[in-house]
């Protein structure tokens, strides 16, 4: 099932064995992965890459204890990891812009940040949600203590809306394509349009700092494998989706095409080559976060990320 | 009569089916949406569907279960034995079998991994430490709470403690072994299932994950009727075994049964 | 096998048992002890199995100190103490397995002779209290030991079932002259069985009178009528009578 | 033979104290970082720097515990003597028991805050679901088992069903229990903190998703010790409550203890 | 309390244990069985007490068919069955609790009556195997149903103290009148206490002889010794020989 590695043509070293852990279970975010594996982007920059599912384990301590080579990361993640001493650092941000929002059900009529007021807020509990919610509803001149915040744990959004919750953060690119897929009208009040601090990269690939100093080629090599394979699903989205789909047979087609399709263009986005990160957007989220207090140590935006290994 | 008794073997089946058909009805007349809870109609033609894809699934979970059950009572059996024979160490490791019950999985999966790898042996691990409780806490009370009337004639008539425990402790504890594994059976599925969340290429946690990643309600769902079935054939199979071993126990002892 | 238990003393908490208890059972020799309900002679036996310890006083088989030592004697407890998982068959060659090879015929065949040889197969919850009483005993008769501890044998046997059971004691008696001490509440019985017999007396039991039995082996069927039988049995009851 | 009573009853202390001390050598030694496992000194002293912050956490985990301990524990034990006195539906209960015991609480979860919203209820469900099942299958077990020779004598005497419970049966099946009860306070913990995935205010589990997500690995242990103190101390709760109940078990029958 | 047997079947499997077994009891009579090991005694008291049903045959409490229904004797079985939980006072009022309330101090006296007054507060595992017997007896005297039904009660006893046993049940039975169905292997004693006695056969057990004994009551200390008590010892004896 488009496991089996790529043989490299013959008189060539044989491949080198990396892995990479994605950071959920896999989706939209990681169709590039898939099609440079299926496609042999990855073979033909000497690598056998394998495509580990996280489990519970997350791709985090894995990557920074290099368990595994590489892993599917966020940005606030590794913000924070890096603030308690995990080397973690960012080879590419998989999506130009954060495309995450707080959705809602249209008929609660909410559109913008002043609409939160009054309305009941469905998270995980975590401080990172309330500061979000206090710089959007600033903005917007509302108070946030009208808002009550509720914490749903692992509930899913289509579930929490059903009951006491009227709005919820979700990644547009899977829950809300689930939600057209549905027929269900949602209103979404995105983050990027009311705090350019909060318009961080989400997913992104990571390594640790040994990796890159101890095998720099490696780290080149699956970049520019992985570069390649996200072109292809910018320009090929229909065909992206169905190697997804042949790899995890399990997940739904229809959404895997739809989600792709909405996302494929926004993989690049503005940026001037796929993967593209910028020292201001480490360093905007980071003095978001500091002036919030959620930030417990100094935090290094030069070393967090690098464009080294990204094709020109 | 006949009726009686094919109601009585097959009574778990007829409210089992009465169950599902009460769901069918219930969530056709609230109109329930399906991402929410299908049918048990619209779950069995989606099993239909994917049995071809979902049957790996299956052997993967099944082999992993029997494996890490197998393993677990073992272990949790031995471990009874030993801190039976040696009732001075018991004391002190008792709390740390408690303990071993209190390590979230979500702490311990990244743990494991770093330091045994995505293989299988991180993955029985976890089934093991399911599976081995519940053996051997019953297996120890069991082998404690012997007739202390046979205990003495044995020990009057020098038998050693090898003799002791093989003539007279674990025939006496192998109810109350059954009991146990009858718990790890039930538990042992869902390990598996669990233990497939650290990290498996096929198996039902990792086809559940998926379809409740991609909203695939209905998947779920044959997923835990697969898990349901799964831990059930195997609970029964331990009940046949332990009739097996304990015939003794149900002949001649009950005159008054009938009475009952 | 000589026994020989001297000046023996046991507690259990406040209650004394037994204060000050010697007595002796010499090679092959058949020796009964009498005595009241709950006067200690089953903890004695306890104490020569070794399953507990004197609090004072010495235990010696064959010259050699046993307090506390196990597997020595051949014992057939006052409760049946049968395994219900095993056949009584297995159950009877259990007393032979915990030191040799079970003699499977032999056991088959002492069923026989005893009258449960329909039962080999049954387990012990199917047999009345007296069939459960002869698989004791047929397991203690089987175990290998020298020196033979019986609690009360045959005490919920019908009399006639006894005599034969007797009977089958003494000839294996006879025939191996193992040393047997002997509990029973039955006078005739101990007069009928017995080289030396024992009298206890109430809790803290302590010996309160020794009897040799003058009557010659065999014994004949007519002895419990001939007036030096009837003596015995009288002076034994007074003596027993006095205590209780 | 002082230090050996010293020993016995300290034993377990020592152990995990000497687990305690390896584990802070090895982390030095190897110079793992704290943020994949912690060294015991960081863990403690994270402890004492958050304990006013942690102590709500704990209340509230404390409270959900108990809460749903006692209600999953007493329900398990009324649905055994249910099964018991009425042995006809036992068969076909039987396996919703199990099946019970094999239902994701990610497949769950939905639906219990759909019915019931985000308040106890679904959680006490949850926790109560894993204590259930070890104390009914222990308690059937042992309900089942009794001596036939008593049970015998006071069906003659003419005991009511109700009597033959309390007088014979109920009496008999509490060693049994007790196992039940030990395995399930050893569940309940971790069954409360995973029911505070639910969704929750407070909580160990919500302190622990908490420290996992922002990396405080610290933390993330800070949790798991209090986890794991909390079900020791419970599972020496029912041990202490079962030597109460059960005194006559100690008492005169093991004359040949001393010689062990 | 008048109870009638009238041709009763049983078989375990294919055992058959009794074979049209006839006979009764009549309101205030002291009735014995005889019989040996194994024949069915026991089984015929599981019958009267309602545990089994008989496969054949009825049996009749003051003319009423009773077959399988419980309750309605007061009953010592063959082993003590004391709740190794309780202590022995409690044990000794489980018969009463089942359907009445318990008279504590009756209880209490009785125990001080048998010797076992410093025991009230023991568990059975700390009694002796003649101590529990005494236990269960009291347990069956203190049971208020009107027919008694007593298996092997004095087996482990010694002599003297089965004498006082004996003499405190004759007590009980001449002042309350109660019907009483009494088990023993010992024909001495079965002549001593009875009104009348069935001898039954090898199993498959049936009634092979009813004795009317004529001995007055109240019955003298002497009786054994006369040669009339010693005829009805003999021919019981003989017949009973002639069966095993
Ligand atoms: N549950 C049972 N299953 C099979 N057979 C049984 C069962 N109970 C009793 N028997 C058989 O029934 C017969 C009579 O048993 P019972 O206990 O009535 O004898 P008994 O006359 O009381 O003997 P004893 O004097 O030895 O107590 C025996 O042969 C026994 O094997
Ligand atoms: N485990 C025990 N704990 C306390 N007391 C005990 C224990 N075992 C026996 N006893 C006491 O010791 C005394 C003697 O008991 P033992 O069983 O030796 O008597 P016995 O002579 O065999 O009587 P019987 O003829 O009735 O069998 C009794 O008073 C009994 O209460
Ligand atoms: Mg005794
Ligand atoms: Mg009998």
């Amino acid at each position: 099932s488009g496991e089996e590695p790529k043989q490299s043509d013959e008189g060539k070293e044989p491949l080198k064995k990396v892995s990479v852990v994605l950071d959920w279970t896999p989706n939209t975010n990681h169709t590039g992965l898939y099609v440079a594996k299926e496609k042999g982007y990855f073979a033909e920059q000497g690598l056998d890459v394998e495509i580990v599912k996280p489990g519970e384990a997350g791709a985090d301590q894995l990557v920074a204890s290099q368990k595994a080579d590489f892993g599917v990361s966020y940005q606030e993640g590794i913000t924070q990891a890096r603030v308690q001493g995990v080397p973690l650092v960012s080879l590419a941000a998989v999506i130009q812009h954060n495309t995450s929002g707080f959705a809602s059900p249209a008929s609660k009529n909410i559109k913008t940040p002043k609409d939160f007021e009054g309305k009941v807020y469905g998270g995980w509990g975590s401080p990172v949600e309330k500061a979000v919610l206090l710089s959007l509803m600033k903005v917007d001149k509302a108070d946030i203590n009208k808002t009550e915040i509720v914490n749903t744990g692992d509930t899913d959004f289509f579930t929490s809306v059903k009951r006491d919750i009227d709005f919820a953060w979700i990644y547009y690119a899977w829950t809300g394509v689930e939600a057209e897929l549905r027929g269900e009208k949602l209103n979404m009040v995105y983050l990027t349009d009311y705090s350019k601090k909060l318009d961080y990269y989400t997913p992104v690939l990571a390594t640790s700092e040994k990796m890159i100093e101890k095998d720099p080629e490696t780290v080149k090599a699956f970049t520019h494998g992985a570069s390649k394979g996200y072109q292809f699903a910018i320009e090929h989205p229909d065909d992206a989706a169905d190697i997804l789909i042949k790899a995890e047979p399990d997940l739904d087609k229809e959404l895997v095409k739809k989600s792709q399709q909405w996302l494929a263009p926004k993989y690049q986005d503005d940026a001037k080559r796929w993967g593209e990160q910028k020292l201001e957007v480490w360093e905007n989220y980071a003095s978001w976060m500091d002036e919030n207090e959620l930030l417990e140590g100094k935090f290094e935006a030069e070393k967090a990320f690098t464009n080294k290994f990204i094709p020109e | 009569m006949k009726f009686r008794v094919i109601w009585k073997k097959a009574g778990a089946v007829f409210l089992l089916f009465g169950i599902l058909v009460i769901w069918e009805l219930a969530v056709n007349w609230t109109d329930t949406p399906a991402w929410l809870l299908p049918a048990p109609s619209d779950i069995f033609s989606e099993a239909q569907a994917s049995y071809p894809d979902f049957f790996g699934h299956v052997l993967s979970t099944i082999y992993l279960t029997l494996l890490g059950f197998l393993i677990g009572s073992s272990v949790g059996f031995l471990l009874a034995v030993i801190l039976h024979i040696l009732p001075k160490i018991r004391d002190t490791f008792y709390p740390i079998l408690i303990l071993s019950q209190n390590v979230p999985i979500i702490v311990l999966a990244p743990l494991l991994i770093i330091w045994l790898g995505f293989g299988i042996l991180p993955k029985i691990i976890v089934i093991g430490l399911v599976c081995f409780f519940p053996v051997a806490i019953a297996a120890l009370d069991g082998l404690k709470n012997t007739s202390s009337e046979l205990k003495h004639y044995l020990n009057m008539m020098g038998a050693t403690k090898y003799q002791l425990f093989w003539k007279l402790e674990l025939p006496h504890a192998l109810p109350s072994l059954f009991s146990g594994l009858k718990i790890s059976a039930t538990y042992s599925v869902m390990g598996a299932v669990i233990s497939e969340w650290l990290g498996a290429k096929t198996g039902v946690g990792v086809y559940m994950t998926l379809a409740s990643s991609s909203f695939r309600t209905d998947r779920v769902f044959v997923a835990i009727f697969t898990i349901m079935l799964l831990s059930l054939l195997f609970f029964f199979v331990i009940v046949i075994v332990e009739r097996i071993f304990t015939k003794w126990h149900t002949k001649g002892v009950d005159k008054s049964e009938s009475k009952h | 096998m000589k026994v020989s238990i001297d000046g023996v003393y046991k507690s259990f908490g406040h209650t004394e048992v037994l204060k000050d208890v010697s007595l002796s059972v010499n090679e092959g020799e058949f020796v009964t002890l009498l005595g009241p309900s709950g006067s200690g002679k089953s903890t004695l036996f306890h104490l020569i199995g070794g399953l507990m310890t004197p609090d004072k006083g010495s235990i010696f088989l064959n010259g050699e100190q046993v307090n506390g030592k196990r597997g020595l004697i051949s014992y057939m407890p006052q409760q049946p103490s049968l395994l219900p998982w095993r056949t009584v068959l297995d159950n009877v060659l259990l007393g032979q397995e915990l030191s040799q090879k079970p003699e499977i015929e032999k056991g088959k065949d002492w069923l026989r002779k005893v009258g449960l040889g329909d039962y080999e197969n049954s387990y012990p919850s199917e047999l009345s209290g007296g069939m459960k009483q002869r698989v004791a005993f047929i397991r203690a008769l089987l175990s290998p030991q020298n020196l033979m501890c019986l609690d009360e044998p045959f005490s919920a046997l019908d009399e006639l079932t006894r005599l034969e059971m007797q009977r089958w004691l003494l000839s294996i008696w006879e025939e191996h002259r193992r040393s047997i001490l002997f509990v029973t509440h039955s006078i005739e019985e101990a007069l009928l069985l017995s080289d030396r017999i024992y009298i206890l007396s109430q809790r803290p039991a302590a010996v309160i009178e020794e009897i040799n039995v003058p009557f010659s082996r065999p014994r004949k069927e007519a002895l419990p009528f001939t007036d030096q039988f009837v003596a015995y049995k009288r002076h034994i009851y007074d003596v027993l009578k006095h205590e209780v």
